[in-house]
């Protein structure tokens, strides 16, 4: 397993929000969590980034015990997040961004660039000035200039054109191809269900339910996300 | 009756070297009588005027003090010195003596046993004469008491002044006025430093290699700075009431007992400080505080070996006497004050008329 | 035809050499949901900006109710009615819910400089208030501060303060973003019924919704207009599919 | 009542329990003291508004704070020299009240602040810090080297002003008088904080983008904050001058306005009784160590230190919320 | 005026500008580029110029003493860093300022009790001391040339460091989004150890040339902290660009201000009126400067954000 996550709990404050989260990541797996605003998938991958810290609950991630490490050192071991809200480096430029991420490995500055062309005709310009689409490109970028064992997408198509969506897509099933580990979190189950192997519903800070995401439809859509 | 005396002066912050020496030399004569009739109460005003004024509240409300006495700085008197004396209350200087306390804003229970606030530059105005500097560069901060020095060294100042320049009040770089002192075609440079603006000024004009004569009020070559603008003051003039060679029994014992009992040359302040110390107890010995006039009368007559040998009150309570130049030395790898001359004589102050006591 | 609502006419923007509006000229009439497309970076959040007086056009001019706007600032819009939300969600995020939409209530009231009513007891702004909030959805969460929702309830409470703004106009930057299916939907449902109050100029990605609820729909690229029309014409337009829709048409 | 109401009552009980305490002990020193942490609490309760509420970070309110000081020292100074102030266009021969000098001293502090707040809201962030430091600077400068009222020497009061009805010379008449203006700025801020002004105000501390688009221009809002505030620390600053019979530059100079903040930070950014908490437990610790060691302020800065570090929300918050919180 | 003392008075301008310029640019790394806000930078800059005379006086040579200035002025700042700064990055700025005006407190008494009251001194290294004759005559202390020099060239490395470097990249990109950063596996806890203690050694070497020309005691470091904030704020906060050229205006305003100011008014004034009023006018003008630059450009000459 790449990625272990065991009876996850967390709270903001007195407020609670995770009430035991646990589901597990194969190496080349990609793995879905889903659920209605607010149910905790954005907590759960503050955990396991370390940004958050857990009240109780394992997390290990390569066989390493991530749940003392600070976040740079699991980031190290090879998480790539690409979190919610886009949070791209303001005031530097687009190349900048990419290079402060910079780590060895395949993915480089001109492999993001072909990835994403807009990326190479902006390079000179300060991030907070781009489009919000440019913006999540330029994340997405910015992830895989890490070379990240998991890449960890937090609503990485949020905001962008169906086209450049679909590029996007597009571009993490080929990466998935490729054999890189995927935890996503999205809306659109439509694309959820060419990428994902698993899916992992939560519900007010549980997993309630996991399964194939051909599973996921009808009256059990309805009930858990309300399609 | 035993007489409280409460002492505010400056020991923290950038000027505390000045109130640490004026507290040194006042303790030394208080210990050195070992009357038990005299207590004293010590604190800091930080070199702030509202610190001062809720000290002297202290000292007059919690600590029913009697005499009052330390401050160091002018603005600080100004603003404790006439609401002490109002109160009934005693209050002997051992430095600050602004002129309005010597003029119309004089009071019975204000004596200063240092000076008044010009005498020095005065002093030096009157030795610029003698020399026969026809151009003086004159120069001080831009503050009352700068601006008082500097009238008062033209008061006695017959020749020419080339420029007269007011800096920054706690200004440390000198180099575009060095610039227009080598500038101006002046014989001579008098300035009124005090503190750190001295020290910086004068490593800075040693460095700038000019020949000219300087002269200045003490305040910039006392012992406790002395050490700090090292060899550029050697033989640099200036003018003070008091030096360490002054040849007279009070101040050899002064001067040997305060090296014995705190490894250092004593300054112009612990000079003073001493001297307001040996002044009050010899008051003490004649009458007792409790008897406002008669204790005001004692001070007035002022009984005691002072450390600059004669010393006597004038109408105003300020001191008449003599001033002296003094130069820079340096006395084996020390740097102190040697007398060369006698500026003026029997000296009171340009104040005194103005004073209807 | 009825007067539009909001006319927008010549309007040009440069960043240095980028042209991020070029000679736009675009109408809202009353009652309806015009909807603004395009790719990322087409200038549709620019020209949002423009209209509120967040940023001054280089030229052109822009038309409320026959009403000139150059010189009014971004607050004298509002005022006038035009109720906008943001992309990246902007709100006071120490206040809470209900602070919030009191704060929107409160500037479309216009009294702002009342120094002594407490302003969380006047019903003349609360009633209003509670009744935005639950419209957008948000009933039970009026005492959670702003910043602990989460990022799609936080959608939600944008669209409260706009609904509080009693506008002529709305216009919405990517409302749906990040608000999942279920709650997109019911954000749709409310538009529908809310063009009748004030017509929507409505930017969003999300083309399930635009082409349920759009009247019209004007699609930028490059800072121009390339095609106006209804939702029919537009998904059957080859150079729209080709720049922007793919294969979503 | 919360636990910060609870807090915030025994502040207030506490200093005045502790005025008339030490008073009834002879002490009549420490309600000398009891007086300064009221009337710097007033100027920092003048700071909390644009600070705490608006979001406005002054490093130079010290300008209003030594402005006052100097419209009570120079209406005095005329009434006691006998020195008409002006003769045209009538006769004015400065006053002794203390009403009519703290009106005009609030009218001179609102003016200058509505002039320097005008320009300085221009700017935001770190640059306001530093704009409004400038003009406290200049202020500071100019009273330094302006010879009429003193100079850097300052401007004696020979005799406290009066009041009508007290005895002020009295140390604890004074501090009743202090104390009373002190809940009065303190029940006209919480008034303003939970009006629609306040809210307007506290919006535009969290996101002035977001008040614009409301249709409430933030400038006009902070504006005003910041007028008030300059009378309310005007005002502090006559009745400081009243204390110590005194004024001088050093009111002015940019380390008070610092203390003002630290008062604030100290007591709890934004809570109503913060200044009064940070005032009281900044004078106690100088007083109390200062009378233990020549080096006092190393341990005082030791103690600020572990306040920081360990009671985030400052004193206050430490003790209204009782824990630490992320 | 003569035309060479007015050349003399603009170098003294330019120098008195790059002094400041290393105290600042060490603020504004820490300062616009980490976002915390400092107030005891004066403090480090005071330690420097205490090393180096502590150092000079017992081995006799200054420049051991100018190492050691630099040493521990890091030293003293990667300490401070880690034991205290490091808690308040996440923080408010409010928070900051009172955790290091409790620092300023803690190094200045803990100095005096180590060093005494008295004020230090610092003689001009031999090799250094003196003056040179520049083209055209004007004769202009060696030292005071050095300073120039030492001040133009950390200007140029911190350009190249902070703009053009990795290093450089990621230390911005820590101000704007620090979980961010970490969370892209950038150790920027160590990183920011690294920049504030470099800022350190830039504010220490700053105190021991300054003490060297003017001295060395306790409080030194506070009124030089005002001038380099207003320098920074002038140039806009986070610009290595921007803070030189706001410490070069600074010096050269306040430098010619209080030669020319005066001259001024003794046009229309009485002399002693007149040099007094000058002077005063002469103190509030780097202040005058500083509004009137905010006023128009809200953000500094080369500020990046407000
Ligand atoms: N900073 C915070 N402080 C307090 N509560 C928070 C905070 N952030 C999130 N929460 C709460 O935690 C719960 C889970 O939020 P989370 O952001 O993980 O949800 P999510 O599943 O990612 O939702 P969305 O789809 O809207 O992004 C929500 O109830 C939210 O209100
Ligand atoms: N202040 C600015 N300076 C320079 N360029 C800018 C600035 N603001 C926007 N731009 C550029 O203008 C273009 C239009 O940006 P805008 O945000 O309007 O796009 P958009 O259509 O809203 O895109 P998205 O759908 O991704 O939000 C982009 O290329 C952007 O980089
Ligand atoms: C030490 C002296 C220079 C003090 C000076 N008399 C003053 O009033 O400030
Ligand atoms: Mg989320
Ligand atoms: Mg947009």
């Amino acid at each position: 397993m790449l990625l272990e996550v065991e009876e996850l709990r967390a709270s903001y404050g007195a407020s609670q929000a995770l009430f035991g989260v646990s589901f597990s990541l194969r190496e080349g797996q990609a793995l879905a969590l889903m659920g209605r605003n607010g149910m905790g998938k954005t907590t759960t991958i503050a955990c396991i980034t370390r940004m958050m810290a857990a009240n109780s609950g394992r997390i290990a991630f390569a066989g390493q015990d991530l749940s003392r490490l600070p976040s740079h050192r699991a980031a190290r071991l090879g998480l790539g997040l690409v979190p919610e809200g886009r949070r791209a480096f303001s005031g530097l430029t687009v190349r900048e961004n990419l290079l402060a991420a910079a780590r060895r490995g395949e993915w480089t500055m001109a492999r993001v660039c072909t990835l994403f062309p807009r990326l190479a005709e902006r390079a000179g310009q300060r991030a907070e000035t781009l489009s919000g689409g440019e913006q999540q490109m330029l994340v997405i970028g910015r992830a895989l200039m890490t070379n990240p064992k998991l890449l960890i997408l937090d609503e990485a198509t949020e905001g962008l054109a169906p086209v450049v969506r679909a590029e996007i897509w597009a571009a993490i099933r080929e990466l998935k191809a490729r054999g890189q580990s995927i935890l996503v979190v999205d809306k659109s189950l439509r694309e959820l269900a060419t990428v994902a192997d698993d899916c992992v519903v939560l519900e007010r800070g549980r997993d309630v339910w996991h399964g194939p995401p051909a599973a996921l439809s009808g009256a059990l859509a309805q009930q858990y996300l309300g399609v | 009756e035993p007489v409280k005396v409460g002492m505010i002066t400056t020991l923290s912050g950038g000027g505390a070297s000045l109130g640490i020496d004026t507290r040194d030399g006042f303790m030394l004569a208080v210990e050195e009588a070992g009357n038990p009739e005299l207590e004293v109460v010590i604190e800091d005003d930080q070199q702030k005027p509202e610190v001062a004024v809720q000290l002297s509240d202290k000292m007059i409300q919690s600590e029913n003090a009697d005499v009052l006495t330390g401050i160091v700085w002018s603005n600080l008197a100004m603003a404790v010195v006439p609401g002490a004396t109002r109160q009934g209350k005693f209050y002997l200087s051992t430095n600050a003596a602004p002129s309005q306390l010597a003029g119309k804003g004089c009071h019975e229970n204000y004596f200063s046993v240092s000076y008044q606030n010009d005498n020095l530059h005065e002093a030096a105005g009157q030795y610029a004469t003698d020399e026969g500097y026809a151009r003086t560069f004159i120069m001080a901060p831009n503050y009352p008491a700068g601006q008082d020095s500097l009238s008062g060294f033209k008061r006695f100042y017959e020749g020419e002044v080339a420029s007269e320049v007011y800096t920054q009040l706690g200004q440390t770089d000198y180099a575009a006025e060095i610039a227009q002192i080598r500038d101006s075609g002046a014989d001579a440079l008098f300035f009124f430093l005090p503190g750190g603006m001295g020290i910086s000024f004068m490593k800075q004009w040693a460095e700038a290699g000019i020949d000219m004569p300087v002269v200045g009020p003490a305040f910039s070559f006392s012992q406790d700075i002395l050490p700090a603008i090292g060899e550029a003051a050697v033989g640099v003039k200036n003018t003070a009431q008091w030096s360490p060679d002054l040849d007279n029994e009070a101040n050899k014992a002064f001067v040997a007992g305060f090296e014995e009992k705190y490894d250092r040359l004593p300054s112009l302040y612990a000079a003073q400080g001493y001297d307001t110390a040996r002044l009050l107890l010899s008051a003490m010995e004649t009458a007792d505080v409790s008897d406002s006039d008669a204790f005001r009368e004692a001070i007035r007559a002022a009984e005691f070996d002072s450390v600059r040998g004669d010393f006597a009150f004038g109408p105003n309570q300020h001191p008449v006497q003599d001033i002296y130049v003094r130069e820079v030395i340096s006395e084996d790898g020390t740097l102190t004050n040697r007398i060369v001359a006698t500026a003026m004589e029997d000296r009171g102050d340009a104040y005194a008329e103005e004073c209807s006591m | 035809m009825a007067e539009p609502t909001l006319d927008i006419r010549g309007l040009s923007k440069s960043f240095g050499a980028l042209k991020a509006t070029d000679d736009v000229s675009l109408d809202l009439r009353p009652g309806e949901i015009h909807a603004l497309i395009g790719p990322n970076g087409a200038g549709k959040s620019t020209l949002i900006k423009q209209i509120s007086g967040e940023i001054a056009p280089d030229a052109g001019e822009i038309r409320l109710d026959g009403r000139r706007l150059s010189g009014v600032d971004a607050a004298g819009r509002a005022r006038l009615g035009m109720a906008r939300s943001f992309q990246v969600s902007s709100v006071a995020s120490e206040f809470t819910v209900l602070q919030n939409v009191v704060l929107a209530a409160q500037g479309a009231s216009g009294a702002t400089f009342r120094f002594f009513r407490p302003v969380m007891r006047d019903t003349a702004l609360l009633d209003p208030a509670r009744d935005c909030i639950a419209q957008a959805g948000l009933m039970g969460r009026e005492d959670v501060p702003a910043a602990a929702l989460a990022h799609g309830e936080r959608r939600k409470l944008e669209i409260a303060m706009a609904l509080a703004l009693r506008p002529r106009l709305f216009l919405l930057d990517e409302p749906m973003a990040g608000m999942g299916t279920e709650g997109a939907r019911a954000l749709g449902d409310l538009l529908d019924g809310l063009r009748h109050r004030a017509p929507i100029l409505l930017v969003e990605h999300d083309m399930d919704a635009v082409f349920r609820l759009s009247d019209r729909i004007s699609v930028l690229v490059y800072g121009r207009i390339i095609a106006t029309g209804t939702p029919g014409e537009i998904r059957a337009d080859p150079e729209v599919q080709r720049v922007y829709l793919g294969e979503e048409a | 009542m919360n636990r910060a109401q609870i807090v915030n009552a025994a502040l207030a009980l506490g200093l005045v329990g502790f005025g008339l305490g030490v008073w009834a002990m002879g002490e009549i020193f420490l309600v000398t003291l009891a007086t300064k942490v009221a009337i710097l609490a007033i100027a920092g309760a003048g700071l909390n508004l644009v600070l705490g509420f608006g979001g406005l970070v002054s490093f130079g309110h010290s300008a209003y704070f030594g402005l006052g000081g100097y419209t009570a020292g120079i209406l005095a100074h005329h009434a006691l020299n006998y020195t008409p102030m002006f003769e045209w266009p009538f006769l004015f021969e400065g006053t002794t009240s203390m009403p009519v000098i703290w009106i005009t001293a609030m009218i001179v502090g609102a003016l200058a602040a509505a002039m320097i707040g005008a320009l300085s809201l221009r700017t935001a962030g770190v640059y306001f810090i530093m704009i409004t430091l400038a003009f406290g600077q200049m202020i500071f400068y100019f009273a330094i080297s302006w010879p009429a009222y003193g100079g850097e020497d300052g401007l004696p009061i020979y005799v406290r002003n009066g009041f009508p009805g007290l005895n002020t010379l009295d140390p604890i008449q004074f501090f009743g008088l202090v104390c009373a203006v002190l809940f009065a700025v303190l029940a006209l801020i919480a008034i303003l904080a939970r009006s629609r002004f306040g809210l307007a105000l506290q919006a535009a501390r969290q996101n002035r983008q977001r008040l614009m688009a409301v249709g409430i221009r933030p400038g006009g809002v902070l504006l005003v904050a910041f007028v008030i505030s300059g009378a309310i620390t005007a005002l502090a600053g006559a009745l400081y001058a009243d204390l110590n019979r005194f004024v001088s530059p050093s009111m002015l100079s940019w380390h008070l306005s610092g203390e003002l903040l630290v008062f604030l930070i100290l007591g709890g950014t934004g809570r109503l009784f913060a200044p009064l908490a940070g005032a009281g437990l900044y004078i106690a610790l100088e007083h109390l160590l200062g009378g233990v060691s020549d080096h006092w302020q190393l341990f005082f800065g030791l103690l600020l230190l572990a306040v920081v570090l360990f009671a985030r929300g400052g004193v206050i918050g430490f003790l209204a919320e009782g824990k630490r919180h992320g | 005026m003569s035309m060479l003392l007015l050349i003399e008075q603009l170098l003294n301008g330019l120098q008195s500008g790059l002094m400041l310029f290393l105290m600042a640019a060490g603020l504004t790394l820490v300062f616009g580029v980490m976002g915390l806000i400092n107030l005891a930078h004066g403090s480090l800059y005071m330690v420097g110029a205490f090393a180096c005379a502590g150092v000079a006086a017992a081995t006799g040579s200054f420049w051991l003493g100018l190492a050691a200035s630099i040493a521990a002025a890091a030293a003293a700042g990667a300490i401070v860093e880690v034991a205290v700064i490091r808690r308040l990055y996440a923080r408010d700025h409010l928070d900051q300022v009172l955790a290091t005006f409790a620092l300023i407190l803690i190094i200045s008494e803990g100095t005096r009790w180590l060093y005494g009251s008295f004020p230090l001194y610092l003689n001009v290294p031999p090799s250094l001391s003196g003056s040179v004759i520049l083209p055209g005559g004007i004769q202009y202390s060696l030292f005071r040339l050095a300073i120039i020099g030492v001040g133009l060239l950390v200007a140029v490395g911190l350009f190249l460091l902070i703009g053009k470097t990795r290093i450089g990249v990621q230390v911005r990109a820590g101000e704007a989004d620090r979980e961010m950063i970490a969370a892209l596996g950038v150790d920027i806890g160590r990183l920011y150890t690294l920049v504030f203690a470099l800022g350190a050694a830039l504010a220490g070497m700053a105190g021991a040339l300054v003490g060297t020309i003017q001295s060395v005691q306790v409080g030194m470091g506070e009124p030089v902290l005002i001038l380099a904030f207003v320098v920074i704020v002038i140039g806009g906060i986070g610009s290595i660009k921007g803070a030189l050229i706001g410490a070069l205006l600074v010096g050269l305003t306040d430098t010619m201000g209080r030669v020319l100011l005066p001259s001024v008014f003794d046009l229309f004034m009485e002399t002693s009126a007149a040099t007094s009023m000058g002077a005063a006018l002469a103190s509030m003008a780097i202040y005058i400067l500083m509004a009137l630059v905010l006023l128009v450009k809200p953000g500094g000459l080369f500020g990046a954000r407000a």
